[in-house]
């Protein structure tokens, strides 16, 4: 399982293509693919300056949009993709409502954080010490979702989620605790100074960024353990034939409900860097959209592989900010960008129906079928 | 061996058609042909949705600080100043990225936006700490100007102006006995729509909520409370979007009453949603004067250049534009300075007469509610200035 | 059977099972007073009756496996032999009955208790799970014993390290007991119909079972995998584990169980030794297709 | 909560549940029929709804009519609605088996996995609803009163319009045609075959390909439908229509048992007159939610909703 390690590789898979890198990793002694992946990881560090480099680098950065904060954009989707990879991609629960499990995070920080909160008198705590009690609550939202969901299969479920973050969303907007539209202001940074002036400022996103790597590492490392072990494999008898699985001894309710709360932690993760950054929060953010945007990431880079994940939730919030700025004709594209954006998730399902970096076990069997069906 | 080949061509079309797109990019950032005559050169920045769902309030502000900036540089003969836009899609989560690309811009010393309050606390941040002043013609929450921010100017009077405003047109004007209030629950229709009832106090029969912009279409039963309670007039906190619906919806079902609103539901896209004829009568509140009011040529440029009507808060923002035009003028081309220029500002534009308090208010003195009325040309023109004690 | 009444027929069934079961050829009813009593029961089938509806797919059956046999449950086809076991197994809920397992009830226990409490099975239709590797499949069932869970492998804690690589270590040592090792890392959906079977073995005693259930685990086989498929029953026998096989091929069954009972719509015939049940009228007629009142 | 606000309005608020629910019940028919043959979530679907709603503006716009228009008299009435009508099923239609043809066809050649389907229908959602709003500049466009609603019957506090009966008298024909089409002919046996498998059907010489076509079509076609009457009763139509009616037409399936004819047909009208309640109960502002709460515990007793999936079972 070299899948993972590929993962921090990710700006540099993106260049190359995936199949024939991947074989070679997966070939290489424990420390190669230790040094490599350290390497990306560096390099990712890097990003932020990817646009000293020439020629290549002005085509890739963003335009109209500040180049870190789009990179920053970009970690918090990762993540979201991250974390919906466990639900949908390992478990094989199909969650149409994922954003909640962002705004649960976001609002958790917010009601603990910010002086428009209601609790502001009792708690208005640093960013930091909110941060625990809101990864709590959105894995209590996991069980929650969760639970009365367990009998539910693919479909039913699908719809469930789905109605479960409009729920979330239309609670913040309507109740005057979550302060609805209206939203939380003053929502403090992380903490830290570095030479007397405060890291994470407004201006620059860069810190924001190297948090939200930081970030994407550890769960990288979170989920891999997760993935090669018992809980990885119990996720995937789940996915592949639940009654076999508990038959097998396998505790599907408990896997499940892990999957859920798992996936719920690493999406409130997002929310919680994402209050952080922005230090304003309003009820118009966690719209539906954006929910079926991370799920179209997640099944774009590659269902149930961590490197897909990670390069599906990196384009999907990189390809719309990368077509500003962009014209045709007198024509700007940016005001196509998501009609583009959804003619190019066509063209990548249709050139590549198991994702961009499918996971091995998927690409193996859609190599089998289609050798099935070739004969015919 | 050749199906990893193949897959591995795939991936790398795929990246190819996104870098292709990448390599068509158009440079914008080199237009620096610095324009001949004094004080010249720089930019002034719009900031706000020109795409996504809320785009049209966007482009209604863009195209009417454009239109300043154009006929400031048609007076002076040359290319200026420049305009530099910057697409927020009106979205809090957008905003900071985009604020922090528009910063790094050194040539732009002004900013017209962010048009809504969402936007406008996660981005003004960003330009306090680079010290660039803004001039909002359209975010009106409250609060905005007790953050603290140095650079905020708001051209519109804040939410507690208009909606004593709308209610006492309703109780002096309309002299209506049976009200009906409703909101979209957005931070502007709510706050509006609460201080509407609460001035209103027992003439408010009944109220609901509906939800915003996009997110509702069927409002059957909003009408049918509005119908069975009563209601000669309905007060609707929110945008001319879901007012059109409702509007539209009302007359179909017989209702006669009147609707009111806010400044968000003075523009003609309520009539073309509802038709015209069911949108006579509708009166919208606004804290700015009727353009022709100040003789102005604003009403006919604009149609002439954009080839639409003028919105809502196009005029505001053809101020806006043009309070930093006349600042720049004076030879303040500095953010510092003309920063410091609008604290002092008097200003006398086409839909207002514009000072500032400390705060970056508009001053209460010079705040002028006006009333508008959907007529047949479906626009909302001019009623009456309304006057509150 | 109108669904109302659903008690009061139960209670006759049950009142008038008996008595038309006691005239039945053969020493059976003999034998099950025994098993009910036994001592040495490791599962205990205690006059189970499971309707469909309207159907009744056991009728009041009744039998009990020893430790260290191996027990054949026969009958032709549709007799309720897969019913009987996915009772045994915690997929069906008896409608009435007790099925005891080493002195306890497992009616109503979830399926993976009825695993973890020492039940393992095999199913009659291959069902692996296709795109995890054989060794993957074995550890899923290893895991059924395994204490560590989500936290300690998250952190890779020592104990949990120490689960992964003995479990690692044991579901090898099956590959190689049922005779796939070399497949260790083959995806399952690759492996022949034959391995798939063993594959199946293999992960149901990674469970660490006390009773093994085979369903039907010959299905499709030739002669020859069939003897070495017996040889493979003998070893696990040999190991100490109970297994109870399900079969309709009378021939395999007989050559290979120390106990037999045979199911026929939903009811026992008969019950015994392979020589006994093989001269058993009623088991003759069954598999002849004559009623058994006509026998 | 407003207790007076639901009971007072309680007629009323029933007959225009009622009415929107036919509409999503229409609507709902494109989501079951897919789902019954493919298994598969046709995401696009609202976009097949969204251009029918502006297919029969243009038309009706070519014969001069706009939101400003003077009501027509009554036989230029029926004309114009037998276009639009005609206009928003040929288009949806069309739509419908474009969708099918780009977004599932291809990938059913390789062999997909299902949500690599799910995700070209959202691609394609996100394509059509996104063409449409900026060639609209994201305008709502009004809808000429082609019909006016006129109360025609009333009871106690309950006045039900022409409009209300129309659209509620469609939605039920056209539910017992389309069942008769399931039912009766050669062409539905040939679905009702798909649906209960696939494999076996193809043995028996149904075209699969065409049943898939057909089964998109007929979605478009009830889309269509559903379209035109959307327009007459909600006046206007946006961009975004199509998505917004479409999570409630998806809802109202799921609710009944997707893949279930009769299924879409109750989840529809349930799902709108509980939003009516709802809205009348809570405010218009909960609606959504209630709907949603409501979808969850019935999918809590009845995990295949409220009739269960069947649409190769006779009783679709």
């Amino acid at each position: 399982m070299s899948d993972t390690a590929v993962a921090t590789e990710k700006p540099k898979t993106s260049f190359r293509g995936s199949g024939g890198v991947r074989g070679w990793f997966g070939r290489q002694p424990g420390w190669v693919r230790a040094v490599v992946a350290l390497a990306a990881a560096a390099l990712a560090f890097l990003l932020p300056y990817v646009g000293d480099i020439p020629l290549i680098g002005p085509q890739l950065i963003t335009e109209g949009i500040d180049w870190p904060s789009a990179l920053f954009n970009m970690s918090y989707y990762v993540l979201l993709a991250l974390g919906l990879n466990v639900v949908v991609g390992y478990a094989g629960l199909l969650d149409l409502g994922y954003v909640g499990f962002f705004a649960v995070g976001a609002y958790g920080t917010a009601i603990l954080t910010s002086k428009d909160s209601v609790l502001y008198s009792h708690t208005g705590w640093a960013w930091l010490a909110a941060v625990p009690v809101a990864l709590a609550a959105t894995m209590l939202a996991g069980l929650i979702l969760g639970w009365p969901t367990l009998r539910l299969r693919g479909d039913y479920l699908a719809i469930v989620t789905l109605g479960f973050a409009e729920i979330i969303r239309i609670v913040a907007t309507n109740t005057q605790t979550f302060r609805g539209d209206r939203g939380f202001t003053g929502i403090p940074h992380p903490p830290g100074t570095w030479n007397g002036k405060v890291i994470f400022g407004v201006t620059d996103a860069i810190p924001y960024f190297w948090l939200g790597l930081v970030v994407i590492i550890a769960v990288i490392f979170g989920v891999r353990n997760l993935d090669r072990s018992r809980v990885g494999r119990s996720w995937l008898a789940i996915r592949e034939d639940e009654e076999a699985a508990e038959i097998m001894g396998v505790r599907t309710t408990k896997f499940k409900l892990w999957a859920f709360s798992i996936g719920a932690f690493i999406g409130g993760l997002g929310g919680v860097l994402f209050a952080g950054e922005q230090g304003f929060i309003n009820s118009s953010t966690f719209v539906l959209q954006f929910s079926i945007l991370v799920l179209a990431g997640v099944v774009m880079g590659g269902s149930g592989n961590m490197a897909g994940a990670i390069l599906g939730g990196a384009l999907i919030s990189y390809i719309p900010d990368r077509l500003r700025g962009i014209s045709v004709g007198g024509t700007d594209l940016y005001e196509y960008r998501f009609a583009m954006f959804g003619v190019v998730i066509i063209i990548i399902m249709i050139l590549r129906p198991q994702g961009l970096i499918p996971s091995r076990r998927r690409a193996m069997e859609l190599k089998d079928r289609a050798k099935e069906v070739a004969p015919l | 061996m050749r199906q990893v080949l193949a897959r591995a061509i795939g991936g790398v079309a795929i990246i190819g058609l996104i870098a292709g797109a990448a390599a068509c990019n158009k440079d914008s950032g080199g237009s620096d042909n610095a324009a001949g005559g004094s004080n010249c050169g720089y930019k002034l920045a719009f900031f706000g949705a020109l795409t996504g769902s809320a785009a049209n309030l966007g482009v209604n502000i863009e195209q009417g600080f454009e239109l300043a900036v154009e006929q400031y540089n048609k007076q002076k003969g040359s290319d200026c100043i420049t305009v530099a836009k910057f697409d927020s899609q009106g979205a809090a989560e957008v905003a900071p990225g985009v604020a922090r690309s528009l910063v790094a811009d050194k040539k732009i010393i002004g900013i017209v936006g962010p048009p809504f309050s969402g936007e406008s606390e996660a981005a003004n941040p960003i330009f306090d700490e680079a010290g660039i002043p803004t001039i909002t013609p359209s975010a009106t929450r409250t609060s905005l100007s007790a953050s603290g921010w140095k650079v905020f100017h708001r051209a519109v009077a804040n939410d507690d102006a208009q909606g004593p405003a709308a209610a006492s047109y309703i109780k002096d004007v309309l002299k209506a006995q049976k009200v009906f209030v409703a909101d979209d629950q957005s931070a502007y229709g709510q706050g509006l729509a609460d201080v509407v009832k609460s001035k209103l106090g027992p003439l408010v029969v009944q109220s609901d909520k509906t939800e915003g912009d996009g997110k509702q279409t069927d409002f059957s039963a909003l009408v049918q409370k509005v119908q069975s309670s009563g209601a000669t007039a309905l007060f609707y906190g929110g945008y001319y979007t879901n007012a059109g619906v409702i509007r539209k919806q009302l007359t179909a079902a017989g209702w006669k009453g009147t609707l009111l609103g806010g400044d968000g539901m003075k523009d003609p896209g309520l009539s073309k949603a509802s038709g015209t004829q069911a949108a006579i009568g509708t009166v919208v509140t606004c804290p700015c004067s009727p353009p022709e009011a100040a003789g102005g040529t604003f009403v006919n440029d604009y149609k002439a250049k954009w080839n639409v009507a003028a919105g809502t808060y196009s005029d505001v923002a053809f101020d806006a534009a043009n309070i930093f035009l006349q600042g720049i003028d004076a030879g303040n081309t500095t953010t510092e300075k003309l920063n410091t220029y609008l604290s002092t500002v008097n200003y006398k534009g086409i839909a207002n007469t514009y000072k500032f308090t400390d705060k970056g208010e508009l001053d209460p003195s010079l705040i002028k509610v006006w009333a508008f009325k959907f007529d047949a040309s479906g626009d909302a023109v001019k009623d009456q200035e309304i006057k509150t004690s | 059977m109108s669904e109302p009444h659903m008690d009061t027929p139960e209670e006759l069934d049950r009142m008038n099972a008996r008595p038309i079961d006691e005239p039945a050829p053969t020493g059976a009813d003999q034998i099950l007073d025994q098993g009910v009593r036994d001592p040495d029961a490791l599962l205990e089938v205690d006059h189970v009756t499971l309707r469909f509806g309207g159907v009744v797919a056991l009728n009041d059956v009744s039998f009990s496996l020893r430790k260290g046999e191996i027990f054949g449950l026969i009958g032709p086809n549709g007799a309720g032999k897969t019913t009987c076991f996915n009772a045994m197994t915690g997929v069906y809920r008896p409608t009435s009955g007790a099925i005891r397992f080493q002195g306890q009830s497992i009616v109503g226990k979830k399926k993976h208790e009825i695993t973890r409490g020492g039940i393992a099975r095999t199913f009659q239709n291959v069902r692996l799970f296709p795109e995890m590797t054989a060794l993957e499949n074995v550890m899923v069932g290893a895991d059924a014993h395994h204490k560590t869970s989500v936290i300690s492998a998250l952190f890779r804690l020592p104990r949990h390290w120490q689960e992964e690589r003995s479990g690692r270590e044991r579901s090898l040592e099956l590959l190689e007991f049922v005779g796939i090792r070399r497949r260790a890392g083959d995806v399952s959906r690759n492996l022949s119909y034959g391995e798939q079977r063993r594959l199946e073995i293999a992960r149901a005693l990674a469970t660490n079972p006390t009773l093994l259930c085979l369903d039907e685990p010959a299905a499709g086989f030739n002669p020859a995998e069939k003897a070495e498929l017996l040889e493979l029953i003998r070893r696990i026998r040999d190991t100490g584990v109970t297994v109870l096989l399900i079969e309709h091929d009378m021939r395999l069954v007989m050559g290979v169980t120390d106990r037999i009972v045979v199911l026929e719509f939903g009811k026992k015939i008969a019950e015994g030794t392979p020589a006994e049940v093989r001269d058993n009228p009623a088991v003759i007629a069954a598999y002849l297709g004559v009623p058994t009142d006509a026998a | 909560m407003n207790f007076s606000g639901l009971i007072d309005n309680f007629g009323p608020l029933t007959v225009a549940g009622l009415a929107q629910g036919a509409i999503i019940a229409l609507f709902a028919l494109g989501y079951t029929l897919v789902y019954g043959v493919l298994r598969l979530i046709n995401f696009a679907h609202s976009e097949v709804f969204l251009v029918g709603t502006y297919a029969c503006l243009i038309i009706w716009g070519w014969f001069g009519l706009d939101q400003n228009s003077a009501r027509p008299d009554f036989g230029a009435m029926l004309g114009y609605m037998a276009l639009g009508l005609v206009a928003a099923i040929v288009v949806s239609g069309t739509v419908a088996l474009g969708v099918e043809l780009v977004a599932y066809r291809p990938l059913r050649r390789r062999n997909a996995p299902p949500l690599a389907f799910l995700i070209t229908a959202i691609g394609a959602s996100l394509a059509i609803s996104e063409f449409v709003g900026v060639a609209t500049h994201r305008n709502q466009r009004g809808v000429p009163p082609i019909i006016q609603a006129r109360t025609v019957i009333t009871i106690g506090n309950t006045h039900i319009t022409n409009l209300q009966i129309l659209i509620i008298a469609l939605a039920l024909v056209m539910m017992f045609v389309l069942d008769r089409f399931i039912n009766g002919s050669r062409l539905g046996r040939g679905i009702r075959a798909v649906a209960q498998n696939p494999d076996s059907a193809a043995l028996m010489g149904v075209n699969k390909s065409r049943v898939i076509s057909l089964v998109f079509l007929l979605g478009g076609l009830m889309a269509g439908i559903a379209a035109v009457m959307y327009d007459l009763k909600i006046g206007v139509t946006k961009y975004d229509a199509g998505f917004l009616l479409g999570i409630d037409a998806f809802t109202a399936a799921v609710l009944g048992g997707i893949g279930n004819l009769r299924g879409a047909l109750l989840g529809g009208l349930l799902l709108g007159v509980l939003q009516s309640w709802a809205a009348g109960l809570f405010g218009s502002n909960w609606l959504h939610a209630a709907a949603f709460v409501l979808l969850v515990l019935i999918l809590m007793f009845r995990p295949s909703g409220l009739l269960g999936e069947s649409l190769g079972r006779a009783r679709a």
